[in-house]
């Protein structure tokens, strides 16, 4: 009967996964897809809220350079190595050595040492102090490889993941990954799905057609323009959830006629962010009320709104000696959605007098031209048209990494070249504790002073769109853009 | 009247189980128009045709040319409608084997793919261009076998190489897998016929089948048609200028003048009394060999002038063609030239043999003088003409062009040399670029040499050159309009006259003329041999005389070399040649040509059999050159190491 | 002898004609080929007369107005920004004509004459020639149109040489396989004997030959090439956005398939037409061309 | 002949060395660092450094392409720099896939060009020839994704008789395959119809009539055997092309193929897979291009190579 019968489950995505060792992973899809079988000793759960998973407790020092890990029993790999401190030492370890080059070696740059101090107890010594730790190793990349599947597989481990996770890999070709349900997972009950298959279909009008036919189940993302295609179907459903994906015209504060604030102030008041949700998003996106998005740590919404107002805008303009506007270039990436993007910001500023010309560039263009300028000085970038997704959830990767005055590229991608001392320091202060309320009062500055400043034009955060059939349950899209399956079920 | 036997019975066959109906014919044209699309609505070229072929019974077509013979023959197949022509009025009724009559110019003549070829089969006057560049000989005859006869591919190939066999083709078994581009002309003429004739067909229309055929190939050619005609009563229309040929196998002639038929009866009557003018100028033109006998110098023809309505007066003695300046050097010399073609065998094509096309061949031309080359079809006539031109490469030997070696020359140097050497090609046909009116191609000449023909004053170069084509065409019998046809838009007979204009635009002092006059009518040709003779007399010009019609080299040339299988064999005086032919090959040419005289036909109908000869030899097998030794004054024989019949 | 030509009733209509206007008469009398030029005759001269003609400002957003169907206001529809899809069609038609002809022009008179010299001379100039055309069809046109935008910059005229590029091979490739076939030809021995050099002889003998074939292809690779143009755009290489191009405007409408899908459909059509009409017109051209056709 | 196969055949080496280089030199002068692209969007400057040693893209230039070449030499191309996996299982698995796709794409467009080419050049000027025509340009200018598109909205949504796309049975096939056929047909009938008119009036064609040899056949053998090498080039042409897989095809159906790994590999900057791949597709030409060759030889017997 039908109670018997295995459950299939079909997951459409828009890409190819690249790897399946997270380790070595930064894609987002290749994350959610490694996340089925591997975990850390924390994880986000669906309202991207920080939660233990292998860990069961932690302890740390008040400099925030030494913690503790009390990790779970009686938890094995799928090979069934069972699941211990050494088991994490060596996967920190990997991960920590550059001489494994490994992209998310920066997860655990900091890391000096690492003491299994029994078998289930584990601290973790740092070269620095860092408060987001936790957050780190709530990071896919952080997640742990069964040790032995390392030694065997060495540097082919990422197409032979074996983890402690709700689903065992099975087989994995070209544009498919398939993955079976975990008899002995720790976790009781689950999972309830028997195979799940992920495939990459990166047309969306094709996507929607899988999931009408009912070949697959679930389907992300959704186009914002598609939506209404799943609407009139009964059988489906759209999961349109908030994201901490931020919308923003980084402008290049170094360079005329940036460098004045009222310039900046005034494009952002030139802006009308509803229209900009509906032309660009039909609606599904919210406002950036500060510069991270709110479901981030540390996220305060800023008082005095950039409310649409043309006159003040040009106002502004006109008192920092642009009555008649001005001239400038953007950049931005070539997909679809960004060159819409910068069509609407073009346009909106036209009202205002200032002509874009506007810029697509494929992705190793923006690269040479944007993120590997040497010196300020060499930059050409005047506006990029951006978006940041701070994959650690933390208020520090959503700022850190934009806005530091240290982080101009090509270290990190400070790209609007905005250098402010309060900023600078309340961004470092952030980071030097693990007391939250210190780190609150940290980042709560920063965005003041960020607001005030506006060296982006704020505007938005994009929602997560996802088609789903109703019999799908317990299946989460959560706000970094991964995928949570493992209390999925079929009706 | 005469008809063979068959025929007679054929005939009464007829009339017995037909109780109504007119004469019993196979063929019965019957006021046949046909018109093709002008620019201002159609233009009839053949109008009010009627004719009749009985079966068994030869009918021969004669007339200028252009003027309507070929078109005649592409309706009787219905393929005139392919060339854009359409038949405008009359009926072509056709008595099928099946017994049937049927009104070939109907509207809906579709059903004639079963009959042609079966019962009507043709044979093209442009053999090098009516034959599939991409089959091979064996699989385009063998086509027509299998599709008539049922026979599987095997039985009709060996059909094929019987056809060949019939049609005296050297080494037929190899010739099966050849592609119609490594053919001499005469053979392809001979496989178009070996393909008409292969499904025995009970009307064959041959347009000008032998003149691209040397002499003895002629001669038997036309009997093996003829013996297929007695043996199942085929019905032959054969259209030709020849008129020696229509002495030999005409029972009945047809005299055509600018799309009408002028005078129709048996052979005999038209030769003997021809009624009509333009018949009597025709057989007046007509070349007969040993007319110059006992002349040292080549003579133009005596012409007569036709109009429409009277014949002309005597025509005044032409003048003696002393041309040739003997004491000045050599204008072309060529010494011990040899050109050979490998054979190849597969799709990796591995060499297998080689065909001999010339064998150290040596002569000199002089200026003013007219060298004619005959010999055999295939034994390397074209071969020799196009290697002197350079296109294509010599095996060995030397040339030598008014003192230049023309072997060494760059490119550059080829190209200003082909200002004095001019080449008529065989096939005036496939010589003439399809996409340029015949007016550019005459002009061609003059503009890639800046050669500036004399100009009115005032006149620009360009209005120059063009009253320069206009004369030309004029000078070969055509109109100054037709500066703006294109090729296919002409006349067999009229591309040769283009062809020859072309070759003369720009004062050449040597032109190698390769069947040069083959496809004209003998008033025109008559006409255009003066004229060539003319612009010898006037210019010094010599030429290299490629021909096989044995009537006319006697007219033009002033010394005549015999070619047999790649070699010369024999060389001299025309006179000497003609009179006193030494070489055993010389002398079978000289009595195989057809004598214009119908009372004087042979009735020989055996065909020869036995080895033919051929130039492809295997690889390493080179023949011996026979030297040439001196019989008379300039005069030289090729004395073969073994004796007996070559 | 006086005449020698048999048909007096054909030279009575005989008179003398330039090439020009043989070509013409003969064009003018296929009708389809006829309707087809003045098609693009009136789409050239809507081009020009976009801004006189355009109903609306190609770039003017009305966001009240998004992704409407056809209307007695918005003729074709809007897109996702409000714009009037018809007068951005009627604008874009100068970007894309003049990218799809010049840049197929471009590219087939460069193939056209590295495929005649190819195969008419052989030998080691051909395979070098031929080898780099082998080469250049290999690259990928992402990889080369990046490489072109970095060496180039960007800008329409660049797309127009990126997409120039692209056809050279292609054109060369199909010229030397008939030259191949054509250099055999008596005629051009016959041409060759005339003391016509080689370069002369390409040109005038055998390059008339292969036009056919190139017709052809350069009357669909207009199409081909309207639709590169717009990928290119996409990496940043030629029009930029808000410039109406057809390709782009078709790529963009893509995501509306099912939504909208008239934001696609006028454009496509639109491409669609012109390169029906260009197809028209080259089979036209091909038959004026040719003198076995009366 | 022969002696020319062998030649072209031994000249591939030396000319895929000169490709070599060419490739990688163009390769490493496109904009783009592949070690900021495969480290990821957000990964700081230490990140990339790692993986740039990691990618060996700190040597120079010469070591790199000799290593490179030292690969390519024992038929190995290293490893992706973004899968890490060795680029011959990367292309590998999708070679096939791409090859199969291709090959029946062109098989059914070429039989339907030449099928609609011949049909509108013996009907010229009637109604079936401005059909064909009409067909012919609808596969030229009709985008292949709306098409993909608009089959998969009826084939698979509306009527449930195919998959939507993936790959496997032969059912996959259909839709791929007709939307990567169409353009080629189109080209094919186009050529065809233009070949074969120019040939349809030739006095051997004629000469057929006159045996008596049934229209069909006039057309099907004596003319279109003719009116091959246009025709022929184009079917190698397309036939490359098609090899190196269609990125929109294969988009739209989520095809294993080629051309998706290619446009992976230049947004990634993923020298070793590109260098490879491109090194494929040369290869791909010159056999296809040298087979092209053989077959003018063989249509047309006067064409002879030296
Ligand atoms: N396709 C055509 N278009 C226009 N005129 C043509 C065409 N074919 C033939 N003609 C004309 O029709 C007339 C008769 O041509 P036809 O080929 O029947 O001559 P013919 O008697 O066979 O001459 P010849 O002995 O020179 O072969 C000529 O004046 C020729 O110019
Ligand atoms: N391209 C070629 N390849 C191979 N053999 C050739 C080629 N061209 C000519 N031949 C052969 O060379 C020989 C001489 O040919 P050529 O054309 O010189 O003869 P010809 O004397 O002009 O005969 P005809 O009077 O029939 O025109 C023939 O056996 C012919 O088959
Ligand atoms: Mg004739
Ligand atoms: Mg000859």
């Amino acid at each position: 009967g039908p109670a018997f019968a295995a459950k299939d489950l079909v997951v459409g995505m828009p890409d190819n996964i690249t790897t399946l060792d997270p380790a070595d992973i930064n894609d987002t899809l290749s994350q959610s897809a490694s996340r089925t079988m591997l975990q850390g000793l924390f994880g986000f759960d669906k309202d991207m809220k920080l939660v233990p998973l292998l860990a069961e407790s932690f302890t740390v020092n008040d400099t925030a350079t030494e913690y503790t890990y009390r990790l779970r029993k009686n938890v094995v790999f799928h090979d069934g190595t069972p699941f211990n401190a050494q088991a994490v030492k060596t996967s920190f370890d990997r991960l920590a050595d550059p001489a494994n080059r490994l992209k998310r070696q920066s997860l655990l740059a900091m890391l000096a040492e690492t003491v299994v101090v029994d078998d289930y107890t584990i601290t973790l010594k740092l070269s620095q102090p860092f408060g987001a730790l936790n957050n780190n190793l709530a990071h896919p990349g952080a997640m742990i490889h069964s040790p032995k599947a390392l030694e065997t597989y060495g540097k082919d481990i990422g197409r032979h993941p074996v983890g402690t996770g709700p689903y065992k890999f099975v087989s994995w070709e070209a544009d498919t990954l398939k993955v079976e349900k975990n008899d002995k997972y720790w976790k009781q009950g689950l999972p309830k799905i028997d195979h799940v298959t992920l495939k990459s279909v990166p047309e969306n009008g094709s996507r929607i057609a899988m999931l009408q036919t009912n070949e697959a189940q679930f389907i992300y993302p959704l186009p914002p323009e598609m939506v209404k295609m799943v609407e009139g179907n009964q059988a489906l459903e759209i999961i349109d959830a908030p994201s901490i994906i931020a919308r923003y015209v980084a402008m290049n504060t170094m360079k005329k006629p940036f460098n004045d604030p009222r310039v900046r102030q005034a494009l952002n008041y030139a802006i009308d962010k509803n229209a900009y949700a509906k032309v660009v998003y039909r609606g599904y996106a919210g406002p950036l009320d500060s510069a991270i998005p709110s479901k981030l740590g540390f996220h305060v919404t800023q008082p005095s709104q950039y409310t649409y107002d043309l006159a003040k805008a040009k106002a502004l303009l006109a008192e920092a000696g642009y009555p008649n506007g001005f001239e400038a270039e953007m950049f931005g990436r070539n997909s679809t959605n960004f060159i819409r993007g910068m069509q609407f910001v073009q346009q909106q500023l036209s009202q205002i007098g200032v002509k874009l010309t506007v810029t697509p560039l494929e992705a190793g263009v923006e690269t040479a031209r944007v993120w590997g300028v040497e010196k300020p000085e060499d930059a050409t970038v005047q506006m990029q048209y951006g978006g940041w997704s701070a994959s650690t959830g933390d208020a520090d990767w959503g700022l850190r990494p934009l806005l530091w005055g240290k982080g101009f590229p090509p270290k990190f991608f400070n790209v609007a070249y905005y250098k402010n001392d309060t900023v600078d320091a309340a961004i470092e202060t952030g980071i030097a504790t693990a007391d939250t309320a210190k780190r609150a009062e940290a980042y709560r500055v920063a965005q003041e002073q960020i607001w005030k400043d506006a060296p982006w034009i704020f505007l938005g955060v994009e929602n997560l769109l996802a088609g789903k059939s109703k019999k799908l349950t317990g299946f989460y899209y959560v706000a970094d853009g991964g995928l949570q399956m493992e209390e999925a079920d079929l009706q | 009247m005469s008809r063979s036997p068959a025929a007679a019975a054929a005939a009464a066959i007829d009339a017995l189980t037909r109780s109504a109906g007119p004469a019993p014919s196979l063929l019965s044209v019957e006021g046949l128009s046909v018109a093709f699309a002008g620019d201002d609505g159609p233009v009839r070229v053949v109008e009010d045709l009627s004719f009749s072929v009985a079966p068994g019974e030869t009918v021969a077509i004669v007339g200028e040319s252009g003027s309507g013979k070929s078109v005649t023959s592409l309706s009787v197949m219905r393929l005139v409608d392919y060339a854009g022509g359409r038949i405008v009025g009359g009926r072509i009724r056709f008595t099928g084997r099946d017994g049937r009559e049927r009104d070939l110019a109907a509207p809906s003549a579709d059903s004639l793919t079963g009959m042609r070829g079966n019962d009507i089969a043709m044979v093209f006057q442009e053999p090098m261009t009516s034959l599939n560049p991409v089959f091979t000989i064996g699989d385009q005859i063998a086509e027509a076998v299998m599709l008539h006869q049922g026979l599987d591919r095997k039985a009709a190939r060996a059909e094929a190489l019987r056809m060949l066999e019939k049609v005296r083709i050297p080494e037929p078994a190899r010739l099966l897998d050849r592609h119609p581009h490594q053919l001499s002309g005469g053979m392809r003429q001979r496989v178009m016929i070996a393909m008409a004739l292969s499904c025995r067909p009970s009307l064959l229309i041959a347009d000008e089948p032998t003149t691209a055929l040397d002499v003895t190939i002629q001669a038997q050619i036309l009997r093996l048609i003829r013996l297929l005609q007695d043996e199942m009563g085929m019905g032959v229309i054969f259209i030709t200028h020849d008129m020696g040929v229509v002495a030999e196998v005409a029972d009945r002639v047809v005299v055509m003048w600018r799309g009408k038929k002028v005078e129709e009866g048996p052979v005999e009557e038209i030769f003997r009394a021809p009624q009509h003018p333009y018949t009597k100028a025709l057989l007046s033109a007509v070349p007969k060999l040993g007319a110059l006998s006992g002349q040292d110098l080549p003579v133009r023809f005596p012409l007569l002038v036709v109009d429409d309505a009277k014949a002309g007066a005597a025509p005044p003695a032409p003048p003696v063609q002393d041309t040739v300046r003997g004491e000045a050097a050599p204008l072309l010399e060529v010494r011990d030239l040899t050109t050979r073609f490998d054979v190849r065998k597969g799709i990796f094509g591995s060499l297998k043999a080689r065909v001999h096309a010339v064998e150290k061949v040596s002569f000199a031309v002089r200026p003013g003088e007219t060298l004619a080359l005959v010999g055999e079809s295939g034994c390397g006539k074209s071969t020799t003409g196009r290697t002197i031109m350079g296109l294509q490469a010599a095996t060995s030997g030397a040339i030598r062009f008014d003192g230049v070696d023309t072997t060494t020359l760059d490119s550059n140097g080829q190209a200003k040399l082909k200002e004095k050497i001019q080449y008529i090609f065989q096939d005036p046909f496939a010589s003439l670029n399809p996409r340029m009116t015949v007016g550019f191609s005459i002009a061609e000449p003059m503009l890639v040499h800046d050669y500036a023909p004399a100009a009115a004053p005032g006149q620009s170069r360009r209005r120059a050159i063009e009253a320069r084509v206009a004369e030309l065409l004029t000078q070969v019998g055509l109109r100054p309009e037709h500066a703006r046809r294109y090729p296919h838009e002409f006349s067999g007979g009229q591309r040769q006259r283009i062809c020859i204009a072309r070759a003369l635009a720009c004062d050449p002092k040597l032109i190698i003329a390769d069947e040069a006059v083959a496809a004209l009518d003998v008033s025109i040709q008559a006409q255009v041999v003066n004229l060539l003779m003319d612009l010898q007399a006037a210019r010094g010009l010599s030429y290299l005389f490629i021909s096989h019609d044995m009537a006319v080299v006697e007219r033009v040339s002033h010394r005549v070399a015999v070619m047999y299988l790649g070699q010369i064999v024999e060389i001299g005086p025309r006179r000497a040649v003609f009179e006193n032919p030494q070489h055993a090959y010389t002398r079978r040419l000289m009595a195989a040509v057809p004598v214009a005289d119908p009372g004087r036909r042979t009735r020989d109908l055996r065909l020869l059999t036995g080895e033919i000869p051929s130039p492809i030899r295997a690889l390493g097998d080179e023949p011996a050159v026979a030297p040439l030794v001196a019989v008379g004054p300039d005069h030289f024989v090729a004395r073969h190491a073994i004796g007996g019949d070559f | 002898m006086t005449t020698t030509d048999a048909t007096g009733v054909a030279a009575a209509h005989e008179d003398v004609r330039s090439p020009l206007r043989e070509f013409w008469r003969k064009f003018r009398r296929n009708r389809t080929a006829m309707a087809a030029g003045l098609c693009l005759l009136l789409l050239a001269v809507a081009a020009v007369a976009a801004p006189w003609i355009a109903p609306y400002d190609p770039a003017a957003f009305d966001y009240d107005r998004i992704l409407e169907g056809p209307s007695v206001d918005h003729w074709v529809g809007t897109d996702a920004y409000g714009r009037d899809i018809l007068s951005r069609i009627l604008w874009g038609a100068r970007i894309s004509l003049s990218v799809g002809l010049l840049s197929v022009l471009l590219g087939g008179v460069a193939g056209v004459a590295l495929g005649l010299v190819a195969g008419f001379r052989g030998g080691w100039i051909d395979s070098l020639i031929m080898r780099i055309c082998d080469v250049l069809l290999a690259f990928p046109g992402i990889l080369l149109a990046i490489g072109i935008v970095a060496i180039l910059g960007p800008g329409i005229d660049n797309v127009i040489y990126a997409v120039a590029i692209f056809s050279v091979p292609v054109f060369a490739r199909l010229v030397r396989g008939s030259t191949l076939a054509l250099k055999r030809a008596v005629y051009v021995d016959a041409a060759r004997a005339i003391g016509v050099r080689d370069r002369l002889l390409m040109v005038r003998h055998i390059l008339p030959g292969t036009l056919p074939s190139v017709i052809v292809y350069v009357s669909m690779r207009i199409g081909t090439s309207i639709l590169t143009a717009a990928s290119l755009s996409f990496i940043g290489l030629g029009a930029q956005p808000p410039s109406p191009e057809w390709g782009a405007m078709l790529a963009d409408g893509r995501s509306y398939i099912g939504v909208a899908s008239h934001v696609t459909f006028y454009p496509g059509l639109a491409i669609f037409l012109t390169v029906l009409a260009f197809n028209l017109l080259g089979d036209g051209l091909r038959d004026a061309l040719d003198p076995k056709l009366r | 002949m022969l002696k020319y196969l062998v030649g072209r055949l031994a000249g591939i080496l030396p000319v895929l060395l000169v490709i070599s280089v060419f490739v990688f030199g163009f390769v490493h002068l496109l904009p783009g660092d592949p070690a900021r692209l495969v480290a990821g969007p957000d990964a700081t400057q230490k990140d990339v450094e790692l993986v740039r040693q990691d990618l060996g893209l700190d040597q120079p230039l010469w070591v790199q392409y000799g290593r490179f070449l030292g690969n390519a030499v024992q038929g190995e191309f290293g490893r992706s720099m973004k899968s890490k996996r060795p680029v011959s299982q990367e292309i590998g698995e999708r070679f096939l896939p791409t090859f199969y796709l291709t090959v029946v794409a062109m098989v059914w467009a070429t039989l339907a060009g030449l099928l609609i080419g011949v049909a509108s050049a013996t009907r010229r000027g009637r109604w079936q020839d401005h059909v064909g025509m009409v067909v012919a340009v609808s596969g030229i200018a009709f985008p292949s994704f709306w098409l993909g598109l608009l089959m998969i909205d009826l084939f698979s949504v509306k009527l449930g008789w195919l998959p939507t796309s993936g790959y496997g049975t032969w059912q996959h096939y259909v839709m791929p395959s007709l939307t990567l056929g169409l353009g080629v047909a189109a080209v094919m009938a186009r050529f065809t119809r233009s070949a074969f008119i120019e040939i349809a009036r030739e006095d051997y064609v004629r000469t057929a009539r006159a045996k008596g040899v049934p229209a069909r056949l006039v057309v099907w053998k004596h003319t279109l055997r003719n009116a091959m090498i246009p025709i022929i080039t184009m079917v190698g042409l397309q036939f490359g092309f098609l090899l190196g897989g269609s990125i929109v095809v294969e988009t739209v159906f989520s095809w294993p193929g080629l051309g998706r790994l290619l446009v992976d590999s230049v947004n990634y900057r993923d020298y070793t897979v590109i260098q490879a791949e491109i090194l494929l597709f040369s290869l791909e030409f010159i056999v296809i291009n040298l087979l092209v060759d053989v077959l003018y030889a063989l249509a047309n017997p006067e064409i002879r190579y030296s």
